[in-house]
């Protein structure tokens, strides 16, 4: 039965893939990957991976899936999107072919000799598990083993909305897309937010002894609040520029204070204080959270204003 | 034929659809989604071959396909600012075609 | 100490005068100075007159080691050296008067002075070979003074023909002095050393064929008729008198004298001896110019030198007593060539002369060139005499004939100055520079003999009136036949430099199409047909065009008969 | 030791907190805080240059958990001199930064540069394969955003392009450390070299790494994506770019070759990565000389220089040890002479360009008497990437040729020796341009001393390498699990 | 620690302080660039000075620097160091006078002084070297800064002349490389004067060293100008004079000569080389080059041209000495080291005063020269007589000891060589001098500098009567123990004794 299931999981997800890859259409392409991150997050469960079934829906389908939608939108309106899309050349193909073949001969083959792993890594998670200050491995592993890949991986996301900022140049952009006059949106809103906000709160909390944390819960504010944001509530016009960027900068910068004020205390990097781990990982995770909120927020809205064009910025220079 | 091997192959599969979609394609977004996939796929074999490696539920790889998840995202935005910018400037998806990926 | 002194001052005066010379003070002076710079080598030459003492001077720092001496053969040379270019300078005082570039002449003068003395008192060849080169390219700009067309294309050949001359010197010198086992530069070390060197042959080759140059052996004497006869007056004199001595002066001091016994070397002299003794009477009695005239006598009587040396390899015993009679042969030819030579220069003024003397003046030193009156009786007598001694069968008589060549060449001379005071040549203003001059080589050439040849056992001719009358008889007859020529004119003449004419056309052709010189720019070329039609040739693209392709070619043609010889020895 | 004083941690630390800093502070407070940064990130370089060099070999376990289960930092001697080139590298381009970009500009610039930084720290000293890719990630973000960041045509589509390649190659990347996790079970680059063994999945994972690494180091056929990205930025950033970020996937090539002992067990894909060596130095050569714009003569010869950096890898293969070990010292010399040469020279001609306002080597004409202490600082950098002596190049080079006449692998020497009369043309190509002397008036803008004296010093820093060689070598071949891992 | 060991890296130090501060002096400073230039000059000289002391009294100063791994940096002053160092230093002073006065009024001085410097810097390098790879970086750092140099004028003939130049010089560099490499690879870090570590080597893997001999010489041949390898010299003709003269009579030239002089004596050593019969077509190619230049000059038309040529000639002279067997013919290959130095260098400054003064580039303008510029005229007859090698002229002294050499190392063909060449010279020589001195001028100079001196101006002449005056010294005085001749015998003593 199981592998029944999985065996219709694999087909789907991989005729949704190809509809998505070879679709004439990309709007279509765009709605099939969606509809890719919402099979994966099945399979994702189906292998024992509730977070990252959250993660994948909330993220990979969603988010993703709304800023190629955005992406699209933006393009449609143009009306360029599919004039100068030729037909890719025979050569091409054919090492496209060539090399995807190659690829998937080579991973079958790997995949085929698995050697037994001589470490068995999760054991060492177990046994550590008591020391982390959390009862959820994997939050465990993100914010506690691994915390320092995480900082890093909160640093890329910073770092995205900050290259998007950048090009920028003017932080005082009006959004192409105007409010959507839609009054159902509206009445669906009214209910449908503050129910993501208690959802995204609850994944948070969930996150210490159970699938959800951080990622999860801040991909859920974010999905909040770019819904208001559609809805023609401007979160980042509202707020200050000065707050918003704060609001960006603080699960980062309050991970990172975390991290140097052990090193202060003289601690190895990121090592929690005896006892304190576990509050000030819910800390951490509390900041992130909203950070993460912001930063897709803020990666959508940047990805949805068009910048300025070339001629104000690179003024000293080429 | 464990889930782990069955979405280990699917993996495998999206990883090779991804790499013919993005070295097929020309168009810029048609090209991230084939980097998406080639991604998600990446994550199941990341999750899959590991599970079946260790015959249990490995929360750390699972860890750290969060972090790929959202690095990827991050990219996928990234790029996407990138591509618009690019379109408003050139009115163009793709690349001049002087090279392939 | 004055010996050094006078031995360092001999070369290195003129030098330093041909410096001031340059300067505007003593521009106008030049001419004094030039007449000065000879009287070191000539107090020099007269403190060692007659003895036999050995002066000599070593400067280990100056070049390799050099070493400058005198002895009494180099003391002969230097003291008829001495007194002609002091007697030549005189005249040519008188000469240049008119002359713009009177200034250049002087300090080219005076630089061929230096090197012409130079070369005489240094015993290692370096030094010698630095002053015989010095000597050679400043000569050059005496003959090619008057900057006219014939001058140019004597200097030319002059050049040409030294060069070949220095390279082989320099080749016999390298040969030379590695004979001696790397150790010496001595002239002397390397004459004895030479007939143990593998390169003999080819040692004494290139000393005979480079030196040659100089001393107007055939083949070697193209340059010589033509020079002659271009250069201003005073400067044949001295070329002809005195530089045409260094090449005898350098066989003497480098040929293995003595050491060397070799038939077929000797015969090679001897045989080209008299070829130019008697080759030089015939070609030069059907000469033109009175100085070709003149220069081919030098050729001639250098021819007998040539003889004499070439004898010594047959009998290297005799050595000792032939040089000293060899070398006062050479003075007496020098002051009385000289003398001939100044005289052409004379024979324009004849009016402001007194008919009587003028005439004395003319055939004095014809006679005595022939060998009937004054240093050339004696010098003749006592070379005959030495060579009887040497006891080689036909060489003396034929050296008797070689008067034939001589008397009458000096008819033809004397012929031709008697056709120019007669038809062509304006009388011109006397000049009492000129006339002191002449007359001075005049009587010093007259009275050489009682003068200079105090170390020679002198003959008193007057006691063997006999002899006297056998020296006659073959001037005699040359006298006869000359007249009869006279009277029946053959109309042939030969161009001057004679074998010279024939190689310059065969060189000359090809060099019309030669693609380099097409290749140069176009109006490069127009430059040079505007310079042709113009009075002033372009002299020196000609002798460029000249080098260019053909020095090459004789190089090739050198280069194989070295190798040749390498390859037979 | 005491934990406090490791400079381990401030070395990512300062940069992360620089980013934040000045991301929030305002514009023109950001360049003075940034300045403090510089000043302690050197500080903390030298600091940890002294220590590693006096007590050896550093480990430091992040967040005090060893390593198969946490992530471990190590400083040998490779990452320390690393941590060091990219110190002085950067601070020269951040000053440079500091005086050729506006004040908008500028203000955005330092958080990139922060976070170019502290990814780069994170890449010299990681011990882990995961996180490696992680920091692979912020780095190509980070330098995509400092591509991007000129905001012209040019730079964007260059942007987008280095985006997709590098993104491609850390997908390859992160394919491979799935397979080797799956194999093996740990991702700890310790824990992984003692468990190693070939079976085909470790193979697999190795030439899935291998690709996306090239792919990001721009190793010749997958070079496509560097000279626009290098030649369409603005210069401080090309600098950057050029001299340390491609870097930083060739160091972690490297690694990988070396403790997992790959050079031993695929003999074959060594003299691949060589071939494509020599192909990144022909081609590159070739097209830098054919390029009519002045960066991108540049941008190419850094896919030329690559290849000779490449080279390395076939050499490390040989029997002989010293060769080998000579191979080694010769790559990274090659490596640390190109990172400031090449620095030296994109600041060179950035401020060239500058000067004539003009983009190609055309304008350049009697640039060599306008401005020649600039075209002294672009001839001396053009010295060591030649590979001409005195430089860092030359004696790199000659490492590189000595270990190819010891391991008898002498085809490479013809390749070296092509590449450097090949690099020779290019650069003199550019030369000749700028000794010409055109009847047009100079309308030439003067740049500020400063920054001239900064590509200048860059420039002698790649010569003084030359005389200095010998230190780098050692620190290199200070003991550790690398080393031992070397043949 | 001697305080003579440290004079090495001082001499080169002097030059290198002087470009560095010339490039970073303004422009218009042009008192204050001559006076550095000229004190660093002097500097260098007295430095000299006290190395000859030190070298006299058998203490070789040497200075190291460990670059790589068994790999060391050494400066060291032997007495053949010094022959190469004196010269270019000495010369040095004199082209930079000379280079002062010539560019006087023209731009760019501050780049052309100080790539001056360093091109002079990296000659002493060369002439210090104690090792090959010190040589080899001094080598190419000439190559470097000459080429700004050569293409100073910025026209586009000096830009491909110096496209040619550099082709020439780099691919010469990189077979050296190659040579040098590989020779390390066998056997480590030879020094020179280690002859026996080489001989080793050599009864090892004879093929071998065989091939990096020739590997070696190619490469020092191309900046030596041997036959196949001499095209860049004449086209590097579009220099300005004093970059001529310095090409051609000090450093680049010299440089590919000096290397290979070390090659064969303090690498291979001259016993070895002889034995293993590498001189001998050294001797054959340097023969060939010898009348090749020669006969190539007599084709020119230019000036400049013809004494390229000349050099290409006269530099393969240096090689011929060094190919002959035997002490005579070291001393003479040395000893024209400098001799050729000193005379082409005055003739390049005198042709660059007729072109300065006059505008006077090609052969057949300079009819009559010598009644306008005696003074240049007499030094460029003095230099073209040395040419030739006629004593007292220091070229004779060459010529001799080549000629003995050729003789003792039982090579009598070379001498006509070098008579063929003697010929030539004076082919192309002496027509020159002729049009200077006996020749009347042709209508106006081409191109007249108005000022009221005679001749060139003093800054100009004095040089060219200086080097001029020299080169007849070095000839008249050749015997004398501080002489060239004296300094080459010496070098040669103890390179036989060895």
């Amino acid at each position: 039965m199981n592998l029944l299931i999985d065996l219709t999981l694999l087909t789907g997800i991989l005729a949704i893939a190809a509809t998505s890859l070879l679709s004439r259409s990309l709007f279509q392409s765009v709605i099939f990957f969606i509809l890719l991150g919402l099979t994966l997050a099945l399979g994702w469960i189906r292998l024992g991976a509730p977070d990252i079934a959250l993660a994948e829906a909330a993220i990979g389908a969603g988010i993703t899936g709304v800023l190629l939608l955005d992406t699209l939108g933006h393009l449609k309106k143009t009306g360029k999107l599919d004039k100068d899309e030729h037909r890719p050349s025979y050569p091409r193909l054919l090492l496209a072919i060539l090399s995807s073949v190659t690829l998937v001969v080579l991973l079958l083959w790997a995949v085929f000799h698995q050697p037994t792993p001589a470490i068995q890594l999760h054991l060492l998670v177990e046994e550590a598990l008591p020391d982390s200050g959390v009862s959820h491995q994997i939050t465990a592993v993100l914010l506690n083993f691994r915390s320092y890949d995480t900082l890093l991986e909160v640093g890329v996301l910073v770092l995205a909305v900050l290259v998007g900022l950048a090009l920028q140049t003017d932080q005082h952009q009006q959004d192409s897309l105007p409010g959507l006059p839609n009054p159902l949106l509206h009445a669906c809103l009214t209910l449908l937010v503050p129910a993501m906000l208690i959802t995204s709160m609850y994944l948070l909390w969930a996150g210490s002894d159970r699938p959800g944390g951080a990622f999860q819960a801040g991909a859920m504010l974010a999905a909040a609040f770019i819904l208001l944001h559609l809805s023609g509530i401007k979160l980042s016009a509202q707020l200050s520029h000065r707050m918003m960027q704060f609001g960006l900068l603080l699960g980062f910068t309050v991970f990172l204070v975390v991290a140097t004020s052990s090193v202060i205390g003289g601690r190895p990097l990121l090592a929690y204080p005896d006892g304190g781990a576990g509050l000030l990982i819910l800390l951490i995770e509390l900041a992130l959270t909203l950070s993460i909120g912001l930063i897709l927020l803020s990666l959508f809205t940047i990805a949805n204003s068009p910048p300025l064009s070339s001629r104000s910025g690179g003024s000293n220079g080429h | 034929m464990d889930t782990n091997l069955i979405f280990t192959l699917g993996g495998i599969g999206l990883c090779g659809l991804g790499l013919f979609g993005f070295i097929y394609h020309c168009h810029l977004l048609r090209r991230l989604i084939a980097f998406n996939l080639i991604g998600n796929g990446t994550f199941l074999i990341m999750v899959g071959f590991a599970q079946r490696g260790q015959g249990v539920t490995d929360h750390v790889i699972q860890a750290l396909v969060l972090t790929g998840i959202v690095v990827a995202v991050s990219a996928t935005a990234l790029a996407l600012v990138l591509i618009r910018r690019w379109f408003h400037l050139k009115g163009s998806t793709q690349l001049p075609e002087d090279d392939a990926s | 100490m004055i010996h050094s002194s006078l031995l360092l001052l001999t070369p290195i005066l003129p030098l330093i005068l041909a410096a001031l010379s340059g300067t505007p003070k003593f521009k106008a002076h030049a001419g004094k100075l030039a007449l000065i710079a000879v009287i070191p080598a000539f107090l020099l030459s007269l403190t060692h007159l007659g003895s036999n003492e050995i002066s000599w001077i070593e400067m280990p720092a100056l070049l390799m080691g050099s070493l400058w001496q005198i002895h009494p053969i180099a003391n002969t040379f230097l003291l008829f050296t001495s007194v002609l270019w002091f007697f030549s300078a005189l005249y040519a005082i008188g000469y240049l008067q008119a002359d713009k570039r009177s200034s250049r002449f002087w300090i080219l003068w005076l630089l061929t002075l230096s090197g012409n003395l130079g070369l005489l008192i240094s015993a290692d060849i370096i030094s010698f070979y630095g002053f015989f080169a010095f000597m050679t390219f400043a000569g050059y700009g005496l003959v090619i003074h008057t900057g006219k067309k014939p001058a140019l294309r004597a200097g030319r050949i002059y050049l040409v023909m030294a060069i070949i001359g220095e390279m082989l010197i320099l080749t016999a010198l390298f040969l030379g002095s590695a004979a001696t086992g790397h150790t010496s530069i001595i002239a002397q070390d390397i004459a004895s050393a030479i007939p143990e060197s593998n390169h003999l042959n080819l040692i004494l080759f290139c000393l005979f064929f480079g030196f040659g140059v100089k001393a107007g052996i055939p083949l070697m004497h193209l340059w010589l008729p033509l020079a002659h006869p271009v250069a201003p007056t005073p400067a044949s004199a001295v070329l002809s008198g005195a530089m045409i001595k260094a090449g005898l002066f350098a066989w003497i001091s480098l040929l293995p004298l003595g050491y060397l016994h070799s038939s077929a070397w000797g015969m090679m002299f001897i045989s080209f001896g008299f070829l130019a003794a008697f080759g030089a009477g015939i070609v030069g009695i059907l000469q033109q110019a009175p100085k070709a005239v003149l220069a081919y006598s030098s050729i001639s009587q250098m021819g007998l030198m040539t003889v004499t040396l070439g004898c010594l390899f047959l009998k290297p015993d005799m050595t000792p007593i032939m040089l000293p009679l060899l070398a006062f042969f050479a003075l007496h030819h020098a002051l009385v060539k000289g003398a001939l030579f100044l005289s052409v220069g004379i024979n324009a003024q004849y009016k402001s002369i007194p008919p009587l003397l003028f005439q004395i003046g003319l055939f004095v030193p014809a006679l005595s060139l022939i060998g009937l009156m004054g240093s050339g009786l004696q010098g003749k007598l006592l070379l005959k005499e030495g060579l009887y001694a040497l006891q080689i069968p036909g060489i003396v008589t034929l050296v008797t004939f070689s008067a034939l060549a001589t008397t009458g060449l000096m008819f033809r001379f004397l012929w031709l100055l008697k056709g120019e005071r007669e038809h062509s040549q304006p009388a011109t203003q006397a000049d009492s520079y000129m006339q002191m001059a002449w007359a001075g080589l005049l009587v010093v050439g007259l009275l050489a003999t009682s003068l200079f040849g105090t170390g020679l056992e002198s003959k008193n001719l007057i006691h063997y009136p006999m002899e006297y009358i056998g020296m006659l008889w073959v001037p005699v007859i040359g006298l006869a036949c000359a007249l009869w020529f006279v009277a029946h004119p053959l109309n042939v003449s030969i161009p001057q430099g004679d074998l010279v004419v024939l190689f310059e056309h065969r060189l000359r052709f090809p060099e019309q199409s030669n693609p380099t010189q097409a290749n140069e720019s176009t109006d490069n070329v127009a430059l040079v047909d505007w310079k042709d039609k113009d009075q002033q040739p372009s002299p020196s693209a000609s002798i460029e065009i000249f080098s260019r392709s053909h020095v090459a070619a004789l190089l090739g043609v050198l280069l194989l008969v070295a190798n040749l010889i390498v390859w037979l020895y | 030791m005491n934990m406090i004083l490791s400079p381990i941690p401030w070395l990512l630390v300062i940069p992360l907190a620089g980013a934040v800093l000045t991301m929030l502070i305002p514009l023109n407070w950001r360049s003075p805080a940034s300045m403090f940064g510089l000043l302690t990130q050197l500080l903390a370089s030298l600091l940890l240059g002294y220590q590693v060099s006096q007590y050896g070999t550093q480990i430091y376990a992040m967040a005090d958990w060893q390593a198969p289960l946490g992530i471990a930092l190590r400083a040998d001697g490779l990452a320390t001199l690393f941590i060091l080139m990219s110190s002085l590298v950067a601070t020269a381009c951040a000053l440079y930064a500091h005086l050729y970009l506006n004040l908008t500009k500028r203000g955005h610039f330092w958080p990139l540069l922060w976070f170019l930084w502290a990814s780069l720290n994170g890449i010299w000293l990681a011990a882990d394969t995961f996180n490696l890719y992680v920091g692979l990630e912020l780095l190509t973000f980070a330098a995509v955003g400092l591509v991007a960041f000129a905001s012209d045509e040019r730079s964007l589509e260059a942007s987008i392009r280095y985006l997709y390649a590098a993104l491609l190659g850390s997908m390859a990347y992160l394919l491979g450390v799935a397979l080797l996790y799956g194999a093996q079970g740990t991702l700890a680059m310790d824990s992984l070299a003692e468990t190693w063994h070939w079976g085909p999945t470790n193979q697999v994972a190795i030439t899935l790494i291998l690709g996306g690494l090239l792919l990001k180091t721009a190793v010749f056929p997958m070079h496509t994506w560097l000279p626009p990205a290098h030649g369409g930025a603005l210069t401080p950033v090309s600098a950057l770019l050029s001299a340390l970020v491609i870097k930083a996937s060739f160091y972690i090539l490297l690694r990988f070759w070396v403790e997992f002992e790959v050079y031993r067990h695929l003999p074959s894909l060594s003299q691949l990565l060589g071939v494509l060596g020599a192909g990144a130095i022909i081609w590159g050569g070739w097209m830098a000389l054919k390029q009519t714009h002045l960066k991108m003569v540049v941008a190419y010869s850094t896919v030329a220089q690559i290849g000779y950096i490449s080279l390395m890898f076939p050499l490390l293969t040989a029997e002989n040890s010293e060769a080998s070990l000579m191979a080694y010292h010769g790559g990274i010399l090659m490596l640390l002479a190109h990172a400031f040469a090449k620095a030296g020279m994109f600041l060179a001609a950035g401020n060239l360009i500058y000067c004539t306002g003009k983009p190609d080597l055309a304008s350049l004409a009697g640039m060599s008497r306008y401005r020649p202490l600039n075209i002294f600082a672009f001839g001396l950098a053009g010295v060591s990437l030649m590979g001409l002596p005195p430089s860092g190049g030359f004696n790199a080079k000659w490492l590189l040729l000595q270990s190819s006449f010891l391991s008898g692998q002498w085809w490479w020497i013809v390749v070296l020796l092509i590449g450097s009369l090949l690099s020779a043309a290019y650069i003199f190509r550019v030369f000749a341009y700028t000794y010409q002397e055109t009847e047009a008036t100079d309308s030439f803008r003067r740049p500020p001393i400063t920054i001239e004296l900064i590509a200048l010093c860059l420039s002698v820093a790649s010569i003084l390498l030359g005389f200095l060689s010998i230190w780098p070598v050692n620190v290199v071949s200070l003991p550790g699990p690398f080393m031992e891992a070397m043949p | 620690m001697n305080w003579t060991d440290s004079l090495p890296l001082a001499v080169l130090m002097t030059s290198f302080l002087a470009a560095t501060i010339i490039f970073m002096l303004p422009e218009q400073k042009h008192i204050l660039r001559s006076t550095i230039n000229l004190g660093a000059a002097c500097i260098k000289i007295i430095l000299i000075i006290f190395l000859i002391q030190a070298v006299l009294q058998q203490n070789y100063p040497e200075v190291r620097l460990e670059v790589l791994p068994g790999l060391d940096l050494i400066l060291r002053a032997d007495s053949l160091a010094i022959l190469f160092a004196g010269l270019s230093s000495v010369l040095w002073l004199f082209t930079t006078l000379y280079a002062i006065g010539y560019l006087e009024n023209s731009p760019n001085r501050s780049r052309f002084f100080g790539y001056f410097s360093l091109c002079v810097a990296s000659t002493m390098g060369i002439s210090l070297a104690g090792n090959l790879f010190t040589f080899l970086i001094f080598y190419e750092l000439l190559t470097l800064s000459t080429y700004p140099l050569v293409v100073h004028r910025g026209n586009t003939a000096s830009i491909k002349a110096g496209r040619t130049y550099l082709i020439y010089t780099l691919t010469g560099g990189v077979v050296l490389l190659l040579g040098v490499a590989s020779l390390y690879a066998l056997g480590g870090d030879i020094a020179f004067g280690d002859i026996e570590r080489t001989a080793a080597l050599v009864g090892t893997w004879p093929e071998l060293m065989t091939i990096i001999f020739i590997l070696l010489i190619a490469g020092l041949g191309v900046k030596a100008a041997i036959f196949p390898f001499h095209g860049w010299l004449p086209t590097a003709m579009v220099a300005p004079a004093p970059v001529s003269a310095l090409l051609h009579a000090v450093a680049v030239v010299k440089a590919g000569a000096f290397g290979i002089v070390r090659v064969v004596y303090d690498i291979y050593g001259i016993e070895l080389s002889w034995q293993q019969g590498l001189l001998y077509p050294i001797a054959i190619i340097a023969s060939f080059t010898i009348l090749y230049g020669s006969w190539r000059a007599l084709q020119q038309i230019d000036i400049k041209k013809r004494l390229a040529f000349s050099t290409v000639s006269q530099v393969s002279y240096i090689l011929l000495g060094i190919s002959l067997f035997g002490p005579l013919g070291t001393i003479g290959g040395l000893v024209h080291l400098l001799h050729q130095g000193l005379m082409k260098v005055t003739l390049f400054f005198c042709a660059g005063n007729y072109a300065e003064t006059l505008g006077i580039h090609k052969i057949h303008e300079l009819d009559g020269v010598g009644q306008r510029m005696p003074f240049t005229s007499i030094a460029f007859t003095v230099g073209a007589m040395g040419m030739i090698g006629l004593p007292p002229v220091a070229g004779f002294i060459s010529k001799w000891y080549l000629g003995m050499g050729a003789l003792e190392a039982n090579m009598g063909w070379v001498i006509f060589i070098l008579i063929g060449s003697s010929l030539l010279n004076a082919a192309y020589f002496l027509p020159v001098l002729k049009r200077i001195w006996f020749n009347p001028q042709q209508g106006s100079w081409p191109h007249e500098r108005v000022s009221n001196c005679r001749d060139a101006i003093p800054l100009l002449l004095i040089p060219a009567l200086v080097t001029a005056s020299l080169s007849i010294a070095a000839g008249l005085f050749a015997s004398s123990i501080l002489s060239p001749l004296g300094w080459a015998e010496l070098i040669t003593l103890r390179e036989y004794l060895r």
